[in-house]
Parts: C-alpha cells; structure tokens; sequence
C-alpha cells in the first residue's frame, strides 16, 4: 500500500506491506523491516531494522505529532489534505490578514480602517503567558477591517485585521 | 517552628515549596485563580484556597485576598516563591503588619534593594563595582538619550522594579529608545505596579554569573557558590549549571566575598542571590540582589547539598544559620533547562494548551521540579513554565550527557517545548567548550531548527499508529463534559 | 571503552544499567524471556534480543542463549545485573572464553567467594573474623546436628550457593534441621544450581553491616563506607540506609579497613560488598562478599556521589581507579525502601498481576529505579521487585521524613505493595532510635495490620469515583483482545 | 441516600445527600461536607471540610480499592455483595477446602485422597516468584479430594485439596 505522507510540510511517498504486527516499508532510497508493540495509549516501541525506537504519538485531528528521541515529527496524511482542502481557501490567503499567533489577548491596536500601513508596521499587540508580541503588516495596503479590540481573546485562526493588498 | 505556610504562588514552584514543607511536617495552603482550579499546587496542598478571576492582579497579586487566606486558615507564615509579590515590599510590610511571617527579607531590605538605582547607591557606597550607568530614573527622553550617548551604545532599557527578564529592552540606536523606553515601562507596570526606568551599559560579550547566598537574623552570612547562568533568550534565562567554567578558584573567592559583602552592605537577610556581570576581561560587575528563591536555586542544591527552601523557612523563624561558610563544599557539576510551552522553532512564542500526553525523566542525578500533569490545562495568563529538569553528575561533560539522556526521555504532547532546542545547545561545539555568553542564542541559534533525521522512522511510527485500531483513538473515552479546545473555560472568549 | 553492553539481567537493574550505559554514550541490549516481552528493560534497550519460555532456566540462566546474542549483537561486554548469572563463575569463565568481557570480577574470585566455605576459609587466613560455625559442607544430618548442638541452637542452615535470602532456614532446635535442610537446599539446587549446605550461628540480636567496595585490576583497592541493612522480612534485605548509626569513627574505620583486607586477600577487582555482622557487643564477622552489584548501591551513590555502575564498566575495560580513598567523603543519609509486588499483611507472600495505575514519587532527594509501568503485567516467574525507592537528606531524621513523604506519594493500583507496612516501619519508635536488628520485622511488625484511619475519607472517596461517570468505567475503553486475567497469556494454566 | 458499604471487611453505614459535586455525608458518630473533582481516570481530590485528600481509585469489579495518604481501603457495596452472594456457597465454605493464596505453581503435593490429616500438617507445596509456601491442614479431617499435581499452575480461587472435618 502507497502511503502520501507530509513530515514537517514535506511531501514524501512510501510503500508499506504490512502483516500483522510487522510491516516492510520501501521509501525512494532505503528499505525497512519493522514490527510495532503497543505500551500504551501514546507510546509504540517500534523495533525498525533490529533496533528499538520508542514513538510517542499523538493524533490531534489527523496531523500526528510523532516524537522520537526526544524529537518531533508532524506526519500527515497527504491524500487526505487535498480531499478536505479542495474548495476552501487556500493557504495562501492567510498572506491577506493578520493573525496571532496564539491564542493570547489583545494589549493595543494600533490601526484603523482605511489606514494606508507599510509592510513591517505594527498593527496590534497582544499578550500571552506575561509576553508582548507585536503583529506586523505583511505587505504594503489599505487596511479594510479591523476585527479585535482591546481586551478581546483571541485564538490563532481569528483574523484580527483585513489588509487588502497594493 | 511554623504549623502551617502559606504559598503565594503557583505552578512549579508552590510544590516545590510544598515538598520541602512535608519534609518539614509543615501543613500548606495554597491559593489559587479561575485558570488553576485543576492545578498540582492546589492539588498536592493540604487546603486550598480560592482567589479570584485568573488575571493576576485579582488572583496572585491580589494582597488582600491572601492576607485574607492566611487568617482564615491560620496560616503563620507566607512564602512568596518567585515572580508575582515575592519582590514587593508592600506587601512584606503588609505581612509583618498583620502578624503573618514574611519569608524572605524584610520589606526595607526589598524596597531597597528592589529599586535598582537603590541598591546601585549602596553598592557603590560598600565598595562593590555596578555595572556604568545611571543611578537615577529617568522619564525625560532626552536626557535618557544623552545619558545613553556617553554610556555608548548598545544600551539597556531597564525597568527599576524590573526583573525575570521583563521590563527590560536593548536599544541599539537613538532611533528605538522612544518605543523600547513604552514597552518596557508598560510591561513593568503590568507586572510589578511600577513602570520607572533608567539604562545601563549593555555588555553584547559578557556573562552572568550569580552567587547564592544565605544570611540569618543573627548576622550570619554566608555564600553557597556561584551559578553560570549566560543562557538566555529574550533576556531569561533558560540553561543553567554550576560551577562555572569562567571562575578561576582565586575569581570564585572574590566574587564569592563581594556577595557576602553586597549581602552585609544592604542588611540582607533569608536566601538571596548577588547577580553579576563577568566581562570578557573577567572584571565583574554587581546587577542586582535578587530577594527571593531564584528559579535556578536546585542546582546550587544538587552540589552542595544544601535544601535552600529549609533553610529560607528556619531563618524566618529566627533559627541560627546552622551552615558555616567552610561546610559548603560544592560536589560535582549541575545543570538545569527551563522546561517552557514554547515554541523555539517560533521565536519562542508561548504555546499554551492541554497538556495530552507526559512522561517525565527519572534516574539517578535527575530531579524534575514540574508544576503540571498529564491532563492539566496550561493556562494563557502566566509564565508557560512547565518544570525545571535538573541533573547532577561528576563532571561537567558526564552532566550534559546526562541532560541530553534526560531531555530525550522528557516526552509532552499537546503542547510544544524547547526540549529538541536544548538538546542542540547542549550538543553544540561553543557550548561543550563553555563558551557561553549572554548572547549565546541570538550567536548560534538564531533562526535555529530541529534537525530531525529520523523521518522514515517516523512514518513507519505513523503506520504503526494507524494500526493499533482503538488504542488510538484513546481520547474519544472521554466524557462528552470534557472538550478538545483549552478555552471553554475561560468564559468570554472571541471565538 | 565499550561500545555496546548486553545486560543478562531484566527489571529495575537492566534498567538501572542501561540508564548509566546511556550517560557513558554506551549502546545497550536487552534479552528477555516470554513474560517479559513488554518489559521496561526491553523497551527502553537500544536493542533487545529474546531467549526463551520464563523459566529462568531457558532464558536468564541460559548462558547458550545469551552468549550467542551478545556475539550477534557484537556487544563487546556482559553486565550480569545481581541475581541471575551474576555470581556465577562459570558464566564468567565462558564469557572470557568468548572473549566478552564480563563485568565483574574473574572466574576464580567469584568461584572461591561463592562458595561460603572457600570464603570462610580465606577470611580465616586473612585475619579477618568470621562467624562461629562450619567451614566444610556437610550432607550427614547427623554431623549437622552435632555441629549445631556444638555451636548452640538457634543455627543457620545455608546454602553455599545461597544469596538474596534464598537457601537459608533458621533453626530452633533439632527436630527442624531435617526439613530445613531439605528445603533450602532444594530452594538453593533450583535458584543456583547447587544445593550443598553447611551451617553457622545465628544471631538473634545482630546488625547486618556491608562495605561497599571497588578494586581495578592495577591493585587499587578502596571503600566506599557501609550500609545497614538490618531490617530484613525472609533474610531479605528491604530497608537499608547509610551511614548506620551503629558506627563509632572508630569502628567505621576498623570495618572498613576490613573491608579492604578482605578484598585484597580475594585478589578482588570490580565493584564488590563486603558482608559483616555486628553483633551487641561491637565485634564484627565476615559473612560473605557479594560479588555483584548489591540491589542497595543507590543509598551509597547518594552519599558519595559515585556513580558505582560506571565504575564497574571503567574498571572491567581496564581503567584505573580514578578515586583514591581520601576522595570518598559520604554527605548527608540515604534511605532505600525495596517496593515488592507482595502483601505484608499476608506474610508477604507475592502479588503478581497487572499494574493498573502507578505514580511513582518525585522530588529533590527522591530516586525511583524502576523496571515496571502502569499497563505492565508483573510476572509469577521471577523476584517481585517493582523499584528500589530512595531518598538522600542532609541527616537521619529528614531522610526518614522524606522517605514517608515519598511512600505516601507513591501509588501502585493491581498489585500489592508494601508501602503502608514501610510508613510504618520508619514510624515506628525503634526505628526512629536507630535500634535495628535483624530480627526487627518478628520483634515489632509480626502480624502487623495496617492502621486505616481515614476510612470515612475512603467511603467518600467511594461515593464520588461513582458520581464520576465515565471515567470510572476508564478500562473499558481497552480493546477487546486485553482481558482483566494476568493469565490469558501464559499458557497452560489450570483455570 | 444511604449506602452500606464495606470497609476493610468491616460493615459501615452512611448517609450522603449529593448535589451536583457537593456531598453531605453523616455517619453514625460524625458528618462531613464534601466536594470532589476528578484529576484523572483514576485520581480524585477530594475536600473534606476544607481539607484536601488525593483519592486513587482502582474499581475491580465492584470492589474498589482507594489509596489515600498512602493507605489502602477496601471498599464495596455491601447491599450488591448480599444480592451476589444469595444462593452461592457462603464464604465460610472456604475452611473446607484448601487453596493457593496467590497465582503460584506447584512444586510438591504431600497427601493422597483418604489420608486422615492433622491441624497444620503441610499438604501442598507451592512457589511463585521463586518463594516457595507450603499449605497447611485448617483442621483434622481426612483428605476427600486432591485437585493439583506438581507442576500445576494454580489461582487463588481453585481448591487444591477437599477436606472432610472430624
């Protein structure tokens, strides 16, 4: 079976052949011979070519964070990216706003609609864990709606200003 | 000996102060805000009292309110941990007014010594070097922008009442003073309830070295060694070990002295620490006298044996130091990482959220002071500590063996963490070489990301995953009460 | 040095070995048996090599089978662990036949200090004392009991072979020897593979003293101070601490002093015990040097700050000792507690099964060395240790303080554990006054019963895991596959 | 509502009036206020007049066992043990029989059916976890039955050897 897999927003494509508790993996350049135990609900002792390799795995809604040796891996199911993201936005329309970063609570906000701002100007501040992070204009242009106030808690998904673009 | 104690504080250090409480047979009440219902020092106290909505000035600043818990369970004492009032001579006063014992120094000692230009007065009146600078504060921009012209620049913006790497902004050129000088003012305000100012020298190559010290109410006053503590990002601390690799025995004593010496110059009593600056020339330069248990205080205890949290409580019990400065004799070599939920792939930024999976290290020479558990909610409103990981070992390079071991063993999920970052500073060249310097991060791991080899690994553990069938989907058990998002709590969110 | 280990052992200690292997950058690899294929050990290994059905005897006594997997592995060494292979000289000779280094001492030193007899025999011609009795074996009951009655009742029947509590029988008076000596030497045949007896006084009123030793192969030769180990339940060990109380400076130093004459006279190398008793009137008799690392050597790493198993390793590949015996200053007390899956309101007797839930305690002085987890099976088939839990404070009463404190957090669901029975051990007046014998558990805990004051608490506790829902049905959400049964998976048992 | 529980063998009746998380409890000589919040699948703190007790909770098939402060208690529903056990064998039935007091193997059986046997007279000879434990004769009677041979893997629940008393 094919598997089109992104680990940290790379593309990669292998085969897997899978028996029971063993599978044969095939990626463009190697071949591995694995076997998995469960230990328990986030951890899996893999044995990969003879050596053991503990993953702690996390399934947060299909992206898998996957650590190994103390370090993470974000695997996701390609195929399964393209069906649910056909007919959205694209990604790329996130270069039209400003968001934060994390879900924090706006200190200021610097701008107002019509403003003309210069990529690199600040627009809003907020605060998360004591911090102060200022958010950017990504570009030159016209700021065409402002969504935050001071106050507000905000989540990394909300759109706090609509810049449209020179 | 006290029956019970107070702890106005939270996370990390609330139980770390529980612990050596229990050791001690002292009962312990905790406070604690909307955001910390569920949290470990509520949890693992022996009562726990409810303060008020999460932000802190309702909740952990809020003098009143734990005066208040301490009468109402008859409390004897208040530990201030770090951070929120343990620095506010307001409140000591406030304490010693109202009978309750403040455990750390007295409030004139921390109105002292918690004004920078304060202390840089006695300091340089005892005949201990300060770092060049002003020793006043200063609103008017242009006189901060000439004063800032003789130091040279860089400069630092620094807030008087500063401290825990906020209210603090370099400033490269004239240009930036005006913005740096706001938001370090109003960040300082926020926290501390003073928003004063002044610069100093900024020192780009230098480092920071601390000394801890112990003083009773008998005029005992001894030093406990030094902690390197040059690692930093957005000037806080994030790695720390001890000893030193830049102190020569004879530097060590010196240093060592002129602790004890700002200590006596400013009447110090309880557990303090004397911050320096060491240059590249090895002149050393006094910053600050921290007055309070320092986040970094278990290394100083892993080598020299010494339980800090004990001795702060006997002291304020008007114990004898039952310590001469003879029977400190460091052993072996200790480091700690600052375990946060940030993101070092992003500017450090904070991650908080659902904590879904942990696993701490555990072994012999490790000790992991963690504030949370599998389950709890990292809370948006405070510093995102999460624990402190500290090792002990017979050498220097035995000990960053071990952190490395340590690090790899420390598993989160559900919320990111600079673990994979500090296991590449520890592995890096200019650190196995000790050549740490405040600048260190921005020098080497500027724009820094993971090196992460073990990607087909990774997919086959993805495999692995998909088919262990229901283990996977271990979160669906959950009640239909408990939710994905770390918000539904909160109250009035945007969504 | 080495580049690979092979830990011929399981549990705690495979992993107590493999923790230091990973500080020294030493890979690892574990062997197992068909009960243990999710064991600590084998997850936590670089690589894990099986051996065969649980009975010791096809797989951690079969020196076929682990041979040929440190030569497909390519490790370049052997560490034994204690139990098992570990005393045994004949293992010890193959490996070096092999050409795999065993990490302990030669064939020849654990083949005459094995032997109690050859033991006994050179202590006697190196002036050191040794306990009233035998120095032959002896098979006619006869000439038993004319020993016996000549050393004067109560006796000890031992095994030559014997360790760890196995293959020894006290006896009260004639009429007992018969079964004594049928039983241990069966116990003694199964456990080492050699049944043969002898016997020796007993004494009721005696403390068990050991000297931790190290010796290279270059005649460095030094100790590492003592242990106490009195508190025994079946002349096992499951409380040690050090330093003892028992010890005058002057006695400490005639012990240990001893200790290195008895080691010098084995032609000692490697990490060693050497065993005395102390009896009321302060004389001291060798017992026996253990030749392995002792299931106690935390309680003396936490004092010293030497890491014994990297000693051990550093040795074996033909380092000097790098610590000479001024270098070994002890600081503070350390406390151990062995956790066994056993129910010490029923004699004891072991309590394999599932660990449904297991929080093991942390904290500054708090040390875990654990080989099981929550969801693992504890088998039937080998000794019940679940961790070694100990504590290092800066004197006896804080690390007793401790030791309670970390008891209390240290939760086992599915299994037995003697946790409540060691609370109140370390409670208990004759502890606290240090007045241990070997004879303490008969004397002041036989037919102990635990003291269960918060009953009301639990029935509350009761009501509200019923309130809880969902989360109290938590095991269900297991696959169909996993059953509540220990059972399911061994095989032919009679159900 | 009120509970009869069993306590560490010991029958305790309460009375608890619960809202919400809140329990009124009043027991024969004392009443407590109560609230409780759940931690984790198996940790429950508790508050008991103000102050904190973490509960552990395993539930082994309506016998729940509770850690508090370190201390176990047995607890379990005595109304649902009455209803279980009408009709079965009483458990006094047990001191007929002789049983295993754990999962163990057999290493030796010292008896044959009708031999006449004294109060502790050694009949079984058992080991697990490499101790060995020999089963005594609860009483004089003579031997009825021997349902174990050497090498046998035994459970607390199968009886080894019938008795029939004097």
């Amino acid at each position: 079976m094919e598997y089109n897999l992104i680990v940290n927003q790379e593309k990669k494509s292998i085969d897997a052949v899978i028996s029971d508790q063993n599978i044969k993996v095939q990626t463009k350049s190697k071949a591995y011979n694995a076997s998995f135990m469960t230990i328990s609900d986030y951890h899996i002792l893999l044995n990969v070519d003879g050596q053991n390799f503990n993953a702690y795995v996390w399934n947060d809604g299909g992206t898998k964070t996957v650590i190994i040796k103390g370090r993470s891996y974000e695997v996701l199911d390609a195929d399964l990216v393209e069906q649910n993201s056909s007919g959205e936005k694209s990604f790329a329309s996130n270069a039209r706003v400003v968001a934060s970063p994390m879900p924090a609570v706006v200190i200021c906000v610097l701008a107002q609609v019509g403003d003309r701002v210069k990529k690199g100007q600040g627009l809003v501040i907020v605060s998360a864990m004591k911090m102060e992070t200022t958010l950017f204009a990504p570009f030159d242009g016209t700021i065409s709606g402002i969504n935050a106030k001071e106050g507000d808690k905000v989540m990394p998904a909300d759109i706090l200003v609509d810049i449209e673009k020179d | 000996m006290f029956d019970k104690i107070l702890i106005a504080n939270r996370g990390e250090i609330a139980l770390r102060v529980i612990n050596t409480c229990r050791d001690m047979g002292i009962k312990t009440v905790a406070v604690y805000s909307d955001a910390d219902q569920k949290a470990g020092h509520v949890i693992f106290s022996d009562e726990a009292i409810y303060l008020g909505p999460s932000e802190p000035s309702l909740s952990y600043l809020n003098m009143d309110g734990i005066i208040a818990a301490a009468k109402q369970t008859q409390a004897q004492a208040i530990h201030p941990g770090y951070g929120f009032l343990s620095e506010n001579h307001e409140f000591a006063q406030r304490c010693r007014d109202e009978g309750i014992v403040f455990i750390g120094p007295t409030a004139e000692v921390i109105r002292n010594l918690g004004d920078k230009i304060t202390s840089r007065k006695i300091m340089v009146a005892g005949g201990v070097p300060v770092t060049p600078g002003l020793i006043h504060c200063e609103t008017e921009m242009i006189a901060l922008m000439d004063a800032a012209e003789k130091i040279g620049y860089p400069v630092l913006v620094k807030a008087t009442a500063g401290g825990g790497g906020k209210g603090i902004r370099i400033v490269n050129s004239p240009e930036e003073i005006g913005e740096a000088v706001a938001s370090a003012s109003r960040e300082a305000l926020k926290a501390f309830g003073n928003g004063e100012v002044y610069i100093e020298k900024f020192f780009s190559k230098a480092r920071h070295i601390e000394f801890q010290i112990l003083a009773d109410k008998h005029g005992n006053t001894i030093h406990l060694f030094e902690r390197e503590c040059s690692i930093q990002r957005r000037h806080q601390k994030i790695i720390e070990e001890t000893p030193s690799l830049a102190l020569t025995p004879e530097l060590r004593h010196k240093m060592g002295a002129a602790a004890v010496k700002a200590a006596k110059a400013s009447h110090y009593e309880n557990a303090g620490t004397v911050e320096f600056l060491l240059d590249e020339g090895n002149h050393f330069y006094f910053l600050e006298i921290n007055t309070r248990l320092q986040v970094e205080h278990p290394i100083t205890e892993m080598t020299t044996g010494v339980d800090l949290v004990k001795h702060q409580i006997e002291i304020a019990a008007g114990k004898k130091l039952g310590l001469r400065q003879k029977d400190i004799q460091p052993r072996g070599h200790a480091i700690e990482c600052r375990i946060y939920a940030e993101d070092p792939e992003h500017d450090f930024l904070p991650s908080p959220g659902k904590i879904r999976f942990m696993k701490e290290p555990t072994g012999p020479g490790i000790r992991n002071d963690c504030g949370v558990y599998q389950g709890f909610e990292v809370p948006v409103d405070y510093d995102p500590i999460l624990s402190k990981l500290v090792v002990h070992a017979q050498t220097r390079d035995q000990a960053v063996s071990k952190m490395i071991k340590a690090l790899q063993d420390y598993i989160v999920l559900g919320v990111k963490t600079p673990i994979e970052f500090m296991m590449d500073v520890l592995n890096s060249r200019p650190f196995r070489n000790s050549e740490v310097f405040t600048d260190f991060i921005e020098t080497h791991f500027s724009g820094w990301k993971a090196d992460r080899d073990l990607a087909d690994v990774a997919m086959i553990a993805f495999i692995a995953d998909a088919l262990g069938g229901a283990r996977t989907n271990a979160h669906s058990y959950s009640s239909a009460k408990e939710t994905a998002s770390p918000w539904d709590t909160l109250g009035n969110w945007k969504l």
